[in-house]
């Protein structure tokens, strides 16, 4: 399977336990939103805790995307744990 | 009509906002702001030595340019500002503010209302309250998402 | 906890008592302002040169203060400004400003939303708007008596 | 009947008609306020119509009272309209 490493940012309390980014390397076909989670778990096993609270989202190139989205390699990417604003 | 939505590392003064503001409006009659203001306790009682607030690239400002267009949208307002803080915030600053105007009380009332329940629970911020001995995670109480509640349920 | 009620014939300016408001507080995390502006335009569309307030003695500051004590009490702030304009107001500037404090954002809505619905149907103010061709009194609208009867309805 | 001129000010657009301040004879005993709107009328029909429009209430000594409360000679007495703050 070819497969193109891709930068993954990860936001909020989701950077508390291997900092705000990490590698992983991603099929070129892509992979859909829950698999990116599923297999970023995987790879950064200290993540597991953090991507099983509350609902995890995907950003894409600065979109906030819908979980049947694909995440491409060469795609900015960007994990949102729930917000918090105001 | 006109929106202001602005997202800022630097402290700003609420009272000089309600100033320009104001003398933005034509003739309506109604102006209502809040003010969310850095608090030096936490829910749990404990001192707070900073807020922190992380945004995420051009996503944090298009959630809070998102929100706004829906007030505007929603209520008979004419007017709206909003600033929001982001990064290192500390206690008795300015978090967010957020200003509405309208020919009608109720409609200046209840769009700012609207935008401080929709920017707690929607707009793309990650907050921690740092402490003398750590940080934590703040997230939307149950009392946030009920408030944002309200507006899927009622119409106006 | 602090409570400043005040009646005046000279003008005022919102943004500085919303200044002073919260230079006076603690460690309150929800400020919430409400201005009542002289609008240059009748309902009826018909220009308006000024609107002029009319009081009664000490009877108008005490039907102020009362409504105000009432709010303390019915819900959670910890302070409230309100100020009123009385004589000839003009287009433009502010007749009424009240500002409330609070721990929590929702007290802090409700109890200025509260004492603008009561101010304005039970304050005793007379106010009429001084047309090209004449005067007219005004009383408050159908609106205005239904927005009042909201609090009774409701506990909280 | 004894009576004392009492002086009676008339508050908002009751004071369209007669300017804000009539003088009207009480009797010693004092009236309740509803007959002491129904004597002013008598006395200054052009106040009729004000009179009519919307629930008037009296101030007796810097106090709003109820409609049983009783006007006294000597009493500071006003007459109020609807109200209409903000």
């Amino acid at each position: 399977m070819a497969v193109v490493t891709s930068r993954i940012e990860l936001c909020g309390r989701l950077a508390d336990a291997c900092g705000p980014f990490v590698d992983l390397a991603l099929p070129v076909e892509g992979l859909p939103v829950p698999e990116l989670i599923s297999v970023l778990g995987e790879h950064f096993p200290a993540l597991q805790d953090g991507l099983s609270k509350g609902r995890i989202r995907a950003c894409i190139n600065e979109t906030i995307v819908p979980d049947e989205a694909i995440v491409l390699p060469g795609d900015i990417v960007a994990l949102f744990p729930p917000v918090s604003g105001g | 009509m006109s929106s202001h939505v602005e997202l800022t590392e630097a402290g700003f003064d609420p009272a000089a906002r309600l100033a320009t503001f104001s003398a933005s409006l034509g003739d309506e009659g109604a102006v209502v702001s809040f003010t969310g203001r850095a608090r030096g306790k936490a829910k749990d009682g404990n001192a707070v030595g900073a807020l922190v607030l992380e945004t995420y690239r051009g996503v944090t400002l298009a959630s809070m340019q998102a929100i706004a267009g829906d007030a505007h949208e929603r209520f008979v307002i004419t007017h709206s500002h909003v600033v929001h803080r982001a990064g290192r915030i500390l206690p008795g600053e300015a978090i967010v503010f957020v200003a509405t105007a309208s020919p009608h009380r109720r409609a200046a009332f209840e769009a700012a209302d609207y935008l401080m329940d929709r920017l707690k629970t929607e707009a793309v911020f990650w907050k921690r309250e740092e402490h003398p001995d750590g940080a934590s995670w703040i997230e939307p109480t149950a009392q946030d998402q009920a408030d944002t509640v309200r507006w899927l349920q009622s119409e106006g």
